[in-house]
């Protein structure tokens, strides 16, 4: 496949099908996410009254989890950077980081939705906590399989073949991108439903 | 009824004539530029079969023939929107009649059936509740609310005078129904949760046919009502005739399950 | 990152040369910025003000990954191309049902009930900045 | 791409070759037989709604008492079961039919043999397309059995009524899996034929139905995603008992909702139409792709045009995406929005104008061959031609107010997707199916199979558009039941006679197909005398198609050069 790249310039954009591929998939992400976006917008208009984050969600909670997930991002790019310099230890010590901080947020949000539950509330409450639930809900699946990808990389980094397969940095890049992705979601999610 | 047949209905209301002289005029042209259209194409059909000996010609004139068709459709289009579309949709769906000058009806749709809700001689309509919601009382209209205690409410039945703005301010119980009366051209969602706001002005002495146009559920074709537009002293003595129906004002504990 | 630079490395590959100084920024202006955003909001500005500086805020946190995480910065002409087209289509998206739900008439009675039914929400919040007009008067 | 690779090197088993192949050929013949069986499941949903609509209250013959008492008792259809027959007929001939036939099936098989690729670019990722798209169909048709049936609330799903029906959650699910299904699709369809056009095919020389595909594939991949987020949103509403879609207040059959209401209905009609209007364009590019290849080949001259194509399907691509709303003129949106989606509606005519013009054009001077795919797809001009017109009063808001929601609508999109899509469609196998099998289908069943169809087709949606125009509304179980319907109800008698026609049609299609796999007429490797790429390799073609990468020398349609000895060029030649 990627002979053909080389073989052929004037007919290959010159970026590798995995990450065109990547980039392609978080444009439909981009235009799914917009939807919930929207309808939150909507919503929150012709709603009478809107609760405020502080009131409504855990806050610390919260923040505590956006710092979980941009230090999980920032451990992610760092894995990159250990594989592109063909380091296999720091490979997968920052990637086992990242799995780590994403589990964790995972748990943090588990904590916080258990609590939410506790106190009888659920995503029929009212229109603000469906928002709620099924945002952060899509998120969390959106992390799950972000951490799936992420395992199935650490794996492979312990496999020699694969290890050694020049599509590997690819890869890692391209879920570094999703998992960026996914970040950037929760950097707007989190004011949207928490702060404003 | 023999308001129909295999053209369009006939036309009982003011912007009934605008809206028919539309589908004239598209389907006028629309039939013009088939035929026009089919004509070349049999021709070229014909003129270019396979013959031997004659081998394909390549025409080297350039892409812009192609454009001339696009430019008269488009040429059409542009006049149909500014002369006929936007005008037209602005009298009859952007600009409501005042509810001063109108007659103003509620019609509250439902599956599977028409709730047409006159204000009375007060001009105001009662406070609604759901929780007051019963087979007698279709509307949940809260009889203690002063402004309710006139309130005429018919079921599949709209009575509206002729020759007067009707102000219709339509809602839905459950789920969108569509309110169409084929010869007031008219038809509008009732999106359950608006208030959405429609006018006619009848100007055709008759009975018509007030159906649901939108998917409704299991017994969407039999959700129907009837239209009659009378004379103003017919409709007045109609209207009289029903309030001496509705019951006196109960005291506060009563309606509801 | 330029064709040059990723020649170096492998011929077959367009990945971005990773700078790790740049990436300890980043993120220590990811934390501070997150620390602004929820300082700001205990401040309990306007609603207008407060989501105007809370988007602003998420907005160049977001530039900030997708830049230099996402290496956008230096990346090949057709991606942004990309991104470029589809935010025109997602901003389409949101203006319009946007505008639709703006300027839509809801239901007098459902405003009405709002109180006794979910006291909870309507409590202590004043209601939303931008609201739908109010309802018909002669329907109350 | 990596390590079952080592695997190739011995057969194939059975069911790595034919079942869970990653080839995209197979993967496309897999997609054309599955699209089409569920097209005749379609067709046959629709012959059950057009018998009750032809004599309401009569009992289906032969069939009726077979069915449930509760679908149809004493084998007269009840309400119920005709609404899921109209939402299933609906969902399953768009979303599992035509579009997977379309882009799916045509476009794995024709398109990396057009680019001269040796698959697609992740060719896994293609096998599992298939393995969620298949689930998902065979879920939908399913539904038909599991407890609550089908769903009834049209293909449409209009909330509330959608979120309170029976049927509706197995609905919501297949079609997230099938959203994304087509997804994968999507990027799969735009990577590869970005990345891996053969040396030599810049895009200006990529054939028609390469860029239709390119454009359908952009629409499928940003369109599709509002609809996978609006459908788990109703599913929130029907599972976790949220509010998305439903007002405050609700009393249904006197019984007053429960959830806590503050919802949009009008939401999901935006994020279905942003959706829905682009699909339609996804069932009509690869379509209008697959007669231009046709027209090319058989008029034996350059498509008349092909840069004016090409940026108008880019153009009816991008405007696509910005007409949805005309399906929502009398829906209670704002009245002023519907000014702005008039607008837009009338500038996507252009393009679509233009292409058929050019397509039009492409045969004057030619020397038409009339072969069987040549007769479908001279029938997709005219008959596409009316389903264009016939959209012109529903584009145009005023008189959409009379025609919203009649008949006329029905006769429109089905002129469009009948006599335009599946028209194409069938061009599209008559004329690729030698590349597939290395054989040839019948002549003579196949010029019986044209006229049959045409002419039912057209008998079909033709008296639709009259009763349209006599006000008769759609999605009625009992047309007679509302007055206005009633002069115009013999026409759907002549509908009903002539869709069993069209069915009774089929049949040699049908037989024609299957015989011809094994004992069709043996075609040499270009039959056609074509020029594109997928002709310069076997029939069928080997694992990898080209035994070396082709290198292209020019433009898709080089047919009847002046100067050569033969009168076709093709693109890999040299000289």
């Amino acid at each position: 496949m990627n002979a053909t790249a080389i073989e052929n310039p004037d007919t290959h954009s010159g970026i590798s099908n995995a990450k065109l591929g990547v980039w392609l998939f978080l444009a439909s992400e981009i235009m799914l996410f917009a939807t919930l976006f929207t309808t939150y917008i909507v919503l929150r208009l012709s709603a009478t009254s809107w609760p405020w984050g502080w009131d409504a969600l855990n806050v610390p909670l919260a923040t505590l989890n956006t710092v979980i997930l941009i230090s999980s991002s920032v451990t992610i790019v760092m894995a990159y950077a250990r594989a592109y310099d063909r380091d296999v230890r720091g490979f997968r010590l920052w990637m086992a980081l990242t799995l780590a901080l994403s589990f964790g947020f995972l748990i943090v949000k588990a904590f916080e939705y258990g609590h939410e539950f506790s106190k009888g509330i659920g995503p029929s409450t009212s229109v603000f906590y469906a928002v709620y639930f099924t945002m952060t809900g899509l998120h969390g699946i959106h992390i799950i399989g972000g951490i799936i990808v992420n395992s199935v990389l650490l794996y492979m980094s312990f496999v020699q073949e694969d290890w050694e397969n020049p599509l590997f940095l690819g890869r890692v890049e391209g879920a570094g991108l999703y998992w960026h992705f996914v970040d950037i979601v929760w950097i707007f999610l989190f004011p949207a439903l928490y702060l404003l | 009824m023999n308001n129909y047949g295999w053209g369009l209905p006939i036309q009982a209301s003011t912007f009934a004539g605008q809206i028919d002289s539309g589908l004239w005029i598209i389907h006028a042209a629309m039939i013009g530029i088939f035929v026009l259209w089919g004509i070349f194409f049999t021709y070229l059909l014909v003129k270019y079969r396979r013959r031997d000996g004659v081998p394909a010609r390549r025409d080297e004139h350039g892409e812009i023939a192609s454009l001339i068709p696009d430019l008269l459709v488009m040429v059409f289009e542009v006049g149909l929107i500014v002369f006929y579309a936007l005008p037209t949709w602005r009298s009859v769906k952007m600009t409501m009649p005042d509810a001063k000058d109108a007659l103003v009806v509620e019609v509250t749709a439902e599956q599977f059936g028409w709730n047409i809700r006159y204000p009375g001689p007060d001009g105001k309509f009662g406070r609604t509740k759901p929780e007051l919601v019963h087979f007698s009382n279709p509307l949940g209209l809260d009889r203690t609310d002063p402004a309710a205690a006139d309130d005429i409410v018919v079921s599949n039945e709209m009575h509206l005078p002729v020759d007067t703005k009707v102000l219709i301010k339509l809602r839905s119980k459950d789920v969108v129904h569509d309110l169409f009366v084929p010869e007031f051209r008219l038809k509008q969602d009732a999106m359950p949760g608006m208030d959405t706001p429609m006018w006619v002005e009848p100007n055709r002495i008759g009975h018509y046919e007030m159906a649901c146009a939108q998917l409704c559920g299991f017994g969407h074709s039999l959700m129907r009502g009837d239209v009659y537009v009378e004379s103003r002293t017919d409709f007045e003595k109609w209207l009289k005739a029903r309030a001496a129906l509705n019951p006196a004002p109960p005291s506060a504990t009563s309606g509801g399950f | 990152m330029s064709k040059q630079t990723a020649a170096a490395h492998d011929p077959a590959h367009d990945e971005h040369r990773p700078n790790v100084k740049l990436y300890i920024g980043v993120f220590a202006a990811l934390l501070f910025f997150t620390g602004l955003t929820v300082a700001v909001s205990r401040l309990h500005l306007p609603r207008p003000q407060a989501i105007a500086l809370g988007l602003t805020i998420a907005g160049i946190k977001a530039a900030l990954v997708a830049a230099v995480f996402m290496h956008l910065w230096g990346e090949k002409k057709l991606i942004p191309k990309i991104l470029i087209g589809v935010a025109i289509f997602a901003v389409t998206l949101v203006v319009i049902d946007v505008l639709d739900g703006i300027w839509l008439t809801p239901q007098d009675t459902s405003r009405m009930a709002v109180a006794d039914q979910h006291p909870d929400e309507s409590a202590a919040e004043p209601p939303a900045p931008a609201k739908p007009t109010a309802a018909a008067p002669e329907a109350k | 791409m990596s390590s079952d690779h080592g695997h190739d090197a011995h057969e194939l088993s059975f069911l790595r070759k034919y079942v869970f192949s990653v080839d995209h050929k197979v993967i496309g013949l897999q997609y054309l037989i599955t699209s089409f069986v569920f097209l005749l499941a379609g067709f046959a949903l629709m012959m059950l709604m057009r018998w009750q609509l032809a004599f309401p209250g009569r009992a289906i013959p032969l069939i009726g008492p077979m069915f449930s008492p509760d679908l149809a008792p004493n084998g007269v259809m009840s309400g119920e079961f005709y609404n899921a027959l109209g939402a299933m007929h609906g969902t399953i001939m768009i979303f599992l039919g035509i579009v997977p036939l379309g882009v799916a099936a045509f476009g794995n098989y024709v398109l990396p043999l057009q680019i001269g690729a040796p698959d697609m670019a992740f060719p896994r990722l293609n096998m599992m397309s298939y393995w969620l798209y298949l689930p998902a169909g065979t879920l939908m048709l399913l539904s038909f059995f599991l407890p609550g049936g089908a769903a009834q609330s049209g293909w449409t799903s209009y909330p509330p009524l959608s979120v309170i029906n029976p049927g509706q959650t197995v609905w919501l699910l297949a079609m997230v899996l099938l959203i994304t299904s087509s997804l994968l699709g999507a990027i799969n369809f735009l990577v590869t034929s970005i990345n891996m056009r053969a040396p030599g095919l810049t895009l200006m020389r990529l054939p028609v139905f390469v860029w239709s595909e390119m454009v359908a594939s952009v629409i499928l991949l940003l369109a599709f995603p509002p609809l996978e987020a609006a459908a788990i949103l109703q599913l929130m509403d029907r599972v976790a008992h949220t509010s998305f879609y439903m007002p405050k207040d609700l009393v249904i059959l006197g019984q007053r909702y429960a959830g806590s209401g503050g919802g949009q209905p009008l939401l999901w009609q935006h994020l279905f139409w942003f959706l829905a209007h682009p699909e339609v364009y996804v069932l009509v590019l690869p379509a209008m792709g697959i007669v231009a290849e046709i027209i090319a080949n058989n008029t034996r001259k350059p498509l008349h045009g092909y840069k004016t194509i090409v940026f108008s399907m880019l153009g009816v691509g991008v405007m696509s995406f910005l007409v949805w709303a005309h399906h929502m003129f009398i829906s209670g949106m704002t009245p002023a929005l519907s000014n702005f989606f008039l607008v837009t509606t009338m500038i996507i005519s252009v393009p679509s104008v233009a292409i058929l013009t050019c397509l039009i054009f492409s045969l004057q001077g030619g020397s038409i061959r009339y072969n069987v795919p040549m007769l479908f797809a001279l029938a997709f001009l005219p008959l596409f031609g009316i389903g264009g017109l016939t959209g012109l009063p529903l584009g145009l808001t005023v008189t959409d107010i009379y025609l919203h929601d009649t008949y006329y609508v029905i006769g429109h999109f089905h002129f469009v997707v009948v006599t335009g899509s599946i028209i194409a469609l069938f061009a599209g196998v008559y004329h690729w199916f030698p590349k597939w099998f290395g054989r040839k289908m019948n002549d003579r069943l196949g010029v019986i199979h044209f006229w049959g169809s045409v002419v039912s087709m057209v008998g079909i949606f033709t008296p639709m558009m009259i009763m349209g125009l006599a006000g008769a509304s759609r999605r009625l179980y009992d047309p007679t039941a509302q007055v206005h319907n009633l002069i115009v109800q013999p026409l759907n008698v002549v509908s009903t006679y002539f869709a069993a026609v069209l069915g009774v049609f089929q049949l040699p299609f049908i037989w024609n197909f299957f015989h011809s796999m094994f004992r069709g007429e043996k075609t040499p490797e270009n039959p056609w005398q074509a020029t594109t790429l997928e002709w310069a390799c076997p029939s069928p073609p080997p694992h990898g198609n080209f035994a070396k990468t082709p290198r292209v020398y020019r433009g898709p349609y080089e047919y009847s050069a002046p100067g050569r000895a033969t009168d076709f060029w093709p693109q890999t030649d040299p000289s």
